[in-house]
């Protein structure tokens, strides 16, 4: 299914620089470094990489929280490099963020309504208060919060509650895409389910589509449509979810996947064991910048560098040899049974239908 | 380390050059005629107006600056109106007096005011803890020249323990030069001691809640081992860093010191130059405070640098 | 996440706004209250000065000069004759006001200049923190002195001198708090929004910078009182025949010997005061700051 | 595990709670640990699973804790679990812990060789050439390369999977019997995080030492644990082998909790979650600390559950369990 | 005697006592300025000149010129030649010769050196002229009464002319003069160090090896100094502490009154401020003068120490004109003056005060007197700075300042009263009061001058261009160990016959 294209980056660079100043020699850090990526209408769209990828860098260019060094982004087909007052201003507004840390991303000395109405005082400055007010307890209802939270302030709601005002906040100016990133992953196991659900249920009510950056793959696979793959400041890897995650073609998705434990007992697990850690962004490996972790690196991968290449419809890779690994080697998330009891998969399907029933 | 010295040597002149031009302007704007002073109780015109020409007061305030700052550059700080003397040579009458006082001061306050602090955040909550704030506060709170009145009234006057006043360079008898300076070095650093001891405090909280404090309790090393060397070892780069700072407060701090208990220094040098309207002398004092505080400000970044692995080997 | 203090914090509800949690706070806080309760003797005692039962502060008697404290004068009489307790009382006034007025100088020209700097960097950035660091390079009383100096020996003008001298302090506190405010999460989910730079300065960035700006400059007050003290103990603050506790002070110190008195009461009135502003400074400190529980 | 090897580490009826507050963070917990066993403390933030490990170390705040109860026997030798100093004899010696935080667990001021000496020396005596050797052998077996240039070297030089190999290395080099390894990985990445666990069962394949592992990723624990208790609220809720636990879990809280993981593989469908909040310590539900966030709660559950055997080593704490017969018979 | 025990004393053990070099040890109130007799302005200038400097003539304690380094002198008869015998056998401390031609070198000094403060002083001598090895003529344009007074002060102070050629404008570093004590050091603000000098002509009257000076400008802590032995002379010992100071077994008090006087100068005629009730009417003045009771300000701030005052010299000056005495407080009086010139709601008066706590503390007795008779005083403070700059350019009302005295009449007068005088800053002018004084300065015979200045007297008690209040006293605390002080009206201290018994 091929839908219009919403979110477009197009060569994207950003090069912070650091440390430089009197006859010090400035230390540039290839954050985000040549990515191109489609983003279409309606979809859930994950980025997925380790920490210092640059997925979060990524992400505050599309939304133009920061300037590309290089590239550009298009939303809407639109430039959004020289928006400036109202037109930056609708962009705002068709187009929000959720932020990682539901503690710090909430300013401590607002009250939850007026975070929630801030934007529909930017985006909407024709509705009254009392409008206001309505719309507002309108959204805390639709994240699954009570009208009378309004008058309360992020610290006393848990991390869960707060990421459900953020994404209240979000929702508020009636955007069309929302960028998370990493929503989820502050949160504890169960209340990140929450969340996971009900970004879900936004999703589908208001016709959104998300943009999500994530470094917990199973995350991904459960809320995605399709993923792109970082490593060092560019996308490795680009597809399906459900087809990328079956069946990787580049090595570092391939050992990112088998790196993740499965919370089933007795899983084998076919590892693909990497050697030490992602490189410093600042000096990043000529060549592939993954081959000093590559098992199957050759001298090719250490002189050139790998272009994206189309391996499957809709999915690609940039790996010169990444035909070769995927007929050498199997995919490396076993699929199995759940590996559960017969009286435990009753308790499950117990569990699961009471907790539909609460309505939750 | 040198390089990074030497950097911050550079970033350091155009702040002196400000500073320069700040006294320069402020001297100007003060009001009064240290010529009228100094001609004498007859105030002859005459005499006036050859002093004006004499030191250069007829001159636009530019050219002034530019011949005053092209002085200092090649270390002629001028001369002060008042005693005729070079204010160079003045100020290297000074400096050892000021030196003496600030460190005497200093010492007094690490010596106090680090391992109380220490104590009091091993023991926070305790009777201790609470007991070592009271002190400490009470040593801010006191206005120091008030503590020297009253130090000079008890202990020179009705107890006749100390001299009350006055300064003996340490070369021609060092146990009265100490003497002499008890008292005031002991005023200066009451309130040196409580900073220091508040700062120590709040660091060595901080640092005893960090995880490797956790790690080196967790290898079973004794808890006296734990504080000194794993704690206070990093608590030691922030106090360090603002004994450096205190600097600042110390020259302050000994205006009025040296103004109650008589001590040559600097800061009865300034003050009486303000009265007086001694220019060269001011500017001269002021500029050389204030690349003292640079420098100081430079030993402690060197001291951050020094007790700072992470900065140390980049 | 494994904080032993994790299940007291996590997830608690705790009641009411930041404001009252602070409150709470800060009401529990025994120094603080210590602090709060000296501060207001000695606003009250100024401000009820002129009704309370006192005589004349600058009423002279040529019978009774510099006699001991007695029935008629607790605290005895001054130099000229004058009642001691009376110009003690009047004489906070001068030194209250000293240390808010000049304060409220600083503040008025550090903060603004100290967001200028630190929200909108480069230019205004370079030359604001140069000419700050300049000043602070000089030290604070001896800037005050000279200031003082140049504007001539008054009340007015120590305080003008004493807030000048302390305003660098205040733009760089500010400058640094607003660089640390602007790099949080909420303020950039501001810009998400699409809020224009005004709101983002007045809602996001100086809620939260003031309170650290506060407590600085409630210790600042403590410090400024002790400055107006300190030039009018050098005889550049408040002018005769007015009271203030510094210029009390620096009359006294020449009768140390035939009238202790006259040195003493000052010097307690500006420990208390001061001591009770530190304590309420920390104090705030205390209930502002979100780690301390 | 069989019974007549005594337990390396028995803990009985644990319980102690912060000083100013009367519910108690960690209520009446038992656990055993057998040589060359690792034992998975799992559950969310909260639930006391940090807490007991600090307690086994002696390491809680003596004075913002109270320790109501409990006993910990150790190689045969039994300690009050309120005795802080008998227990931090053992620490760092023959009890060794890790943190979750390599990047602020190691002391920043001083040389990594320096840090792991002073382990050795502070508990073996000898010389410092002859703990150095002895660090550098540490050094080694956690697999860290060009160790002897190592040992010179700051932590900041260290990216933060060599930083929890150092601290790993630094809580083996006195051999110790028992390792407590609270969320070693959880700061790491999904790739440094395999290197990490892979080594911990390496080393305990080798020396036979026992570990405890906390934990919050049910992935992890389902990847090394032999035996796993799931905390609740300060209670162990459910306890048995890894096997009986992922296999057939029985406590509505160990279900909730794994409905909620979203998987690598398998259907993708909606999560099933644990509604609510975690309850916090002023407000602790009587009886079972569950029933407020469990879909099947009923009014029996205001009694304390006890934490009954189901079948061999597992137990679980529910009135109800196992769930499928008693809820759907009653 | 028993010296109070010092903390110093026990640490230092025996090394306190011993066959040392005695040093003798004055606490002065400041620092000296520059130490060059023809540029130095300051009072404690002129105490450290008197032991390092000789004069050409000297002054009793009862103000008679007497032979110093001139040993007599003789005047022609039209006074316009001054002949003068020098002392022979005197050296500079450089080992130079003292004789006519240094006396010439001195004075032509004195006029043409351009940084000399001196010139006015010397302003009648027109010529010199070396009669001899040790004889001098000095000419003057016409008579000049204060010449020999002059000489009895800086301007007769000799130095010696191969140091004073060598340093130029510099001598006050390191100044040559002749005195009982040469220059050995200075650490300004701390201490001038004179060592005794063996040749010099009177040295059996010098009884210590060395001198020091210590400026300590704190009363209290120049007082404390003294009892705790540190020091053994004070200068100006407050008034406030004379009682303790006397009741003190081990501490003597010396003490005279001043040349000077202290008082407040308004500004009649000297620029546009000059317009105010007070400065353009004298009944004012005169309301104002009589409001204050002068006994009861002495007996407020100086404990009855210092000499109440109406005049430019002391009631107890030989020039002081007993027919207008000290006036009785009357503020019926005041008030009648007041209202009979029309200022019957009363005035106001601003007077500008030095901010330092005496002239404080006497202005505020006068505020508070002077409301009384309705007169509202506001006093405004000003750095001693400030205020003689607004004081010499008419930006000011009243001013509280003083005058520390010259040992000649004329220099306590002339210039503050006569049209367009040096420091005629109340800019009064009255060509009556100008011939009188004039003629006062020209005339050499004693009772003649008397006379005009009682004329002059009569006239400015009616215009009041300053209103005097007190005439300071000196005192100095001494160890009762000091033996052979002399006090003088000019507050030197002169240490020929002192000496210690320790």
């Amino acid at each position: 299914m091929m839908r219009e294209t919403i979110l477009e980056a197009v060569n994207l660079r950003k090069h912070f620089r650091s440390g430089g100043g009197l006859g010090r020699t400035a230390n540039t850090v290839r954050a985000v470094d040549g990515v191109s990526l489609e983003v279409h209408r309606g979809e859930t769209f994950a980025i997925v990489g380790e920490s210092g990828c640059g997925k979060s860098t990524l992400a505050r260019l599309l939304m133009r929280l920061l300037d590309p060094t290089e590239g550009d982004v298009l939303f809407d087909g639109r430039s959004i490099a020289g928006l400036r007052g109202r037109t930056l201003r609708d962009l705002r507004r068709d187009m929000q963020f959720v932020f990682q840390d539901p503690f710090s991303s909430l300013n401590p000395r607002m009250t939850v309504g007026k975070l929630v109405g801030e934007p529909l005082e930017t985006h909407s400055p024709e509705l009254s208060a009392r409008e206001r007010r309505a719309k507002v307890a309108e959204l805390l209802g639709r994240v699954g919060l009570r009208p009378e939270h309004a008058g309360r302030y992020p610290h006393e709601f848990s991390g869960g509650q707060r990421q459900r005002i953020g994404i209240a906040r979000a929702l508020a100016s009636g955007p069309r895409l929302i960028i998370g990133d990493e929503p989820v992953s502050a949160l504890d196991v169960s209340v990140q389910a929450q969340v996971i659900n009900r970004l879900h249920d936004l999703k589908e009510e208001f016709d959104l589509t998300l943009v999500i950056i994530a470094h917990d793959l199973a995350v991904i696979r459960h809320m995605s449509d399709r993923v792109a793959v970082m490593y060092l400041g560019q996308i490795v890897e680009t597809g399906p979810s459900e087809q990328v995650f079956a069946n990787p073609r580049h090595p570092y998705t391939r050992a990112l996947l088998s790196a993740v434990p499965e919370p089933v007992y007795g899983r084998a697990h076919d590892r693909m064991a990497l050697k030490g850690e992602t490189p410093s962004p600042s000096a990043p490996p000529d060549g592939c910048r993954f081959h000093t972790r590559c098992p199957f690196a050759t001298e090719e991968c250490r002189k050139r560098v790998p272009e994206m290449r189309e391996m499957a419809p809709g999915q690609g890779a940039a790996c010169h040899h990444a035909e070769k690994i995927a007929a050498e080697h199997g995919s490396p998330v076993a699929v199995t049974g759940s590996g559960r009891s017969e009286g435990a998969e009753r308790r499950f399907a117990m569990y699961a239908e009471a907790i539909a029933d609460r309505g939750a | 380390m040198l390089a990074f010295i030497g950097r911050r040597l550079l970033v350091a002149i155009p702040t002196i050059l400000l500073i320069s031009v700040f006294v320069f302007l402020l001297q100007q704007l003060l009001p009064g005629d240290p010529i009228l002073a100094m001609a004498g109780e007859e105030r002859d015109p005459a005499t006036i107006e050859f002093l004006r020409e004499k030191y250069g007061l007829n001159d636009p305030l530019p050219v002034q600056y530019f011949k005053w700052i092209g002085g200092v550059i090649q270390g002629d700080l001028g001369i002060s109106l008042r005693t005729n003397q070079p204010v160079s040579e003045l100020l290297l009458q000074k400096l050892p007096v000021t030196i003496q006082l600030a460190v005497m001061a200093l010492i007094f306050a690490v010596v106090i005011g680090v391992p109380a602090g220490i104590l009091s955040a091993v023991k926070k909550g305790t009777v201790v803890d609470y007991a070592a704030n009271v002190v400490a506060l009470s040593g801010l709170s006191i206005p120091n020249f008030w503590l020297g009145i009253m130090l000079i009234l008890l202990v020179s006057v009705k107890w006749g323990l100390l001299p009350a006043s006055g300064y003996t360079p340490p070369g021609e008898d060092l146990v009265r030069s100490i003497t002499t300076m008890l008292m005031p070095a002991f005023v200066l650093g009451t309130a040196l001691a409580a900073t220091l001891m508040r700062h120590t405090r709040s660091a060595m909280l901080g640092v005893l809640k960090s995880d490797y404090v956790r790690t080196a309790r967790a290898k079973g090393l004794y808890e006296r081992r734990v504080i000194l060397r794993h704690a206070f070892r990093n608590a030691l780069v922030p106090i360090v860093t603002l004994t450096a700072l205190l600097f600042g407060e110390l020259v302050a701090g000994a205006v009025l010191t040296e103004q109650i208990f008589t001590i040559p220094g600097f800061g009865k040098l300034v003050v009486d130059a303000v009265f007086n309207r001694d220019y060269a002398v001011v500017q001269g004092i002021v500029l050389c405070t204030a690349v003292g505080f640079i420098v100081m400000n430079l030993l402690a970044d060197a001291a951050y640098f020094a007790l700072n692995p992470r900065l140390r080997k980049s | 996440m494994a904080h032993v203090s994790d299940p007291a914090t996590a997830d608690s509800v705790l009641d009411a706004k930041p404001e009252n949690r602070v409150w709470k706070k800060f009401r529990s806080h025994r120094s603080a209250m210590l602090g709060v309760f000296l501060v207001a003797f000695f606003v009250i005692i100024a401000v009820a000065a002129p009704i309370l039962p006192i005589q004349d502060p600058t009423a002279t008697s040529w019978s009774a000069v510099r006699a001991a404290p007695s029935a008629a004068h607790p605290f005895g009489t001054d130099e000229i004759g004058r009642d001691v307790l009376s110009r003690l009382i009047w004489g906070a006034q001068a030194s209250l006001m000293a240390g808010v007025v000049s304060v409220a100088i600083a503040l008025c020209f550090g903060v603004p200049l100290g967001i200028a700097a630190g929200y909108f960097g480069g230019w205004t950035d370079t030359v604001i923190s140069r000419c700050t660091e300049a000043l602070l390079a000089a030290p604070f009383l001896i800037l005050a002195i000279a200031l003082a100096a140049f504007l001539g020996p008054s009340l007015g003008n120590a305080m003008i001198a004493i807030g000048l001298s302390a305003t660098p302090i205040f733009i760089r506190l500010t400058r640094g708090q607003v660089i640390a405010v602007a790099a949080e999460d909420y303020v950039e989910s501001a810009h998400a929004i699409g809020l224009p730079t005004r709101k983002i300065l007045t809602r996001y960035i100086f809620p939260n910078v003031l309170p650290p700006v506060l407590v600085q400059a409630t210790l600042t007050v403590a410090t400024a009182i002790i400055a107006e003290a300190s030039l009018s103990f050098l005889g550049l603050g408040q002018q005769p025949p007015a009271p203030s506790w510094g210029s009390m002070l620096n009359t006294a110190k020449n009768f140390l010997n035939q009238a202790p008195w006259m040195a003493l009461w000052p010097g307690i009135a500006i420990f208390l005061v001061v001591l009770g502003f530190n304590l309420l400074g920390d104090g705030l400190r205390d209930a502002l700051d979100p780690r301390e529980t | 595990m069989t019974e007549t090897a005594p337990p390396l580490l028995e803990i009985e009826g644990l319980t102690f709670g912060f000083r100013n507050q009367s519910a108690n963070l960690v209520d009446g917990v038992s656990l055993t640990l057998g040589r060359n066993e690792t034992l998975c403390i799992v559950g969310e933030s909260g639930c006391g699973k940090s807490v007991t490990a600090l307690s086994l170390m002696g390491l809680l705040p003596p004075d913002a804790v109270r320790i109501d109860s409990g006993t910990v026997t150790f190689e045969g030798e039994t300690i009050d679990a309120g005795d802080f100093a008998r227990l931090s004899r053992l620490r760092g010696d023959r009890m060794a812990m890790i943190f979750q935080e390599p990047m602020t667990s190691l002391n920043p001021a001083f040389r990594i060789g320096n840090q792991i000496t002073e382990a050795v020396r502070h508990h073996r005596g000898g010389t410092e050439a002859e703990a150095r050797e002895r660090a550098l052998e540490a050094l080694e077996k956690v697999g860290i390369p060009a160790a002897r240039q190592r040992l010179d070297e700051y932590p900041h030089q260290l990216s933060g999977g060599m930083r929890q190999r150092v601290m790993i290395a630094m809580a083996l080099v006195n051999d110790p019997s028992v390792l407590i390894a609270d969320e070693p990985t959880t700061a790491l990445d999904v790739t440094v995080q395999a290197q990490i666990l892979d080594l911990i069962a390496d080393l305990q394949t080798r020396s036979g030492m026992g570990a405890i592992l906390i934990t919050h990723d049910l992935g992890v624990v389902a990847q090394v644990a032999t035996r796993v208790a799931v905390m609740y609220a300060g209670r162990i809720v459910e306890i048995g082998t890894a096997q009986e636990i992922f296999e057939d879990p029985q406590h509505p809280y160990t279900i909730g909790l794994m409905s909620s993981v979203p998987r690598l593989t398998g259907p993708r469908q909606r999560l099933s979650t644990v509604p609510g909040l975690v309850p916090t310590p002023d407000g602790m539900p009587e009886g079972c600390r569950f029933s407020t966030r469990c879909p099947f709660a009923r009014p029996t559950c205001r009694e304390v559950p006890k934490l009954a055997p189901v079948a061999g080593e597992h137990h679980v704490a529910c009135h109800y369990a196992p769930l499928e017969t008693r809820l759907e018979a009653g | 005697m028993l010296r109070k025990l010092s903390l110093t004393a026990i640490l230092l053990g025996a090394t306190a006592v011993g066959a040392q070099a005695q040093d003798l040890r004055i606490a002065l109130q400041s620092d000296a300025d520059v130490l060059d007799p023809d540029q130095s302005r300051t009072f404690v200038g002129r105490i450290v000149y008197t032991a390092l400097c000789d004069k050409l003539v000297d002054i009793t304690p009862e103000l008679d010129l007497i032979p110093q380094l001139a040993t007599d002198w003789s005047w022609n008869d039209d006074q316009t030649e001054l002949t003068m015998q020098l002392r022979e056998g005197v050296t500079f401390h450089d080992g130079e010769p003292f004789n006519a031609e240094a006396v010439a070198y001195n004075i032509n000094r004195s006029q043409t050196l351009e940084e000399s403060r001196r010139k006015s002083e010397v302003a009648s001598i027109t010529g010199t002229e070396v009669t001899g090895e040790y004889e001098i003529k000095i000419s003057l344009a016409q008579p000049d009464a204060t010449l020999l007074a002059q000489f009895a002060d800086r301007a007769g102070m000799m130095i010696s002319p191969a140091a004073a050629e060598e340093a130029g404008a510099d001598f006050g570093l390191n100044p040559v003069c002749s005195g009982p004590f040469a220059f050995d050091n200075r650490v300004a603000q701390d201490r001038i160090v004179l060592t005794k000098f063996d040749d010099y002509w009177n040295a059996d009257e010098i009884n210590f090896d060395s001198v020091t000076y210590l400026p300590i400008p704190d009363n209290t802590v120049r007082f404390a100094n003294l009892q705790s032995g540190d020091v053994d002379i004070i200068d100006r010992l407050a008034a406030t502490d004379l009682e303790q100071a006397e009741s003190a077994s081990d501490i003597e008090v010396a003490s005279a009154v001043s040349l000077g006087y202290q008082g407040m100068t308004i500004n009649v005629g000297n620029g546009d401020r000059a317009d105010s009730p007070i400065g353009e009417n004298p009944a004012v003045r005169q309301a104002l003068s009589l409001a204050i009771d002068r006994n009861a300000l002495n007996q407020v701030v100086f404990n009855g120490a210092f000499a109440p005052g109406n005049q430019s010299f002391p009631p107890n000056s030989p020039w002081y004109d007993q027919d207008h005495p000290i006036p009785e407080r009357d503020v019926e009086a005041a008030k009648a003056l007041l209202a009979e010139a029309g200022f019957e709601d009363g005035v106001t008066v601003e007077v500008q005060a030095p901010n330092s706590p005496v002239p404080q503390q006497v202005m505020q007795v006068v505020q508070a007197m002077a409301a009384e008779a309705g007169i509202t005083i506001e006093i405004t403070s000003k750095e001693f700075a400030t205020m003689l700059q607004d004081q010499s350019a008419g930006d000011y009302m009243a001013s509280q300042v003083g005058w520390s005295g010259r040992v000649d009449p004329d220099g306590n007068i002339h210039q503050f009263m006569t049209t367009g005088g040096g420091i005629n800053d109340s800019g009064y002018s009255n060509p009556e009061v100008d011939e009188l004084l004039n003629n006062a300065r020209t005339t050499t015979d004693t009772a003649e001058r008397k006379q005009y200045y009682d004329q002059a007297r009569d006239i400015l008690v009616e215009d009041l261009p300053i209103i005097y209040l007190y005439h300071q006293t000196w005192i100095w605390g001494l160890r009762d160990a000091v033996s052979g002080f002399t006090p003088y009206p000019d507050g030197m201290i002169r240490l020929e016959g002192v000496s210690l018994e320790d």
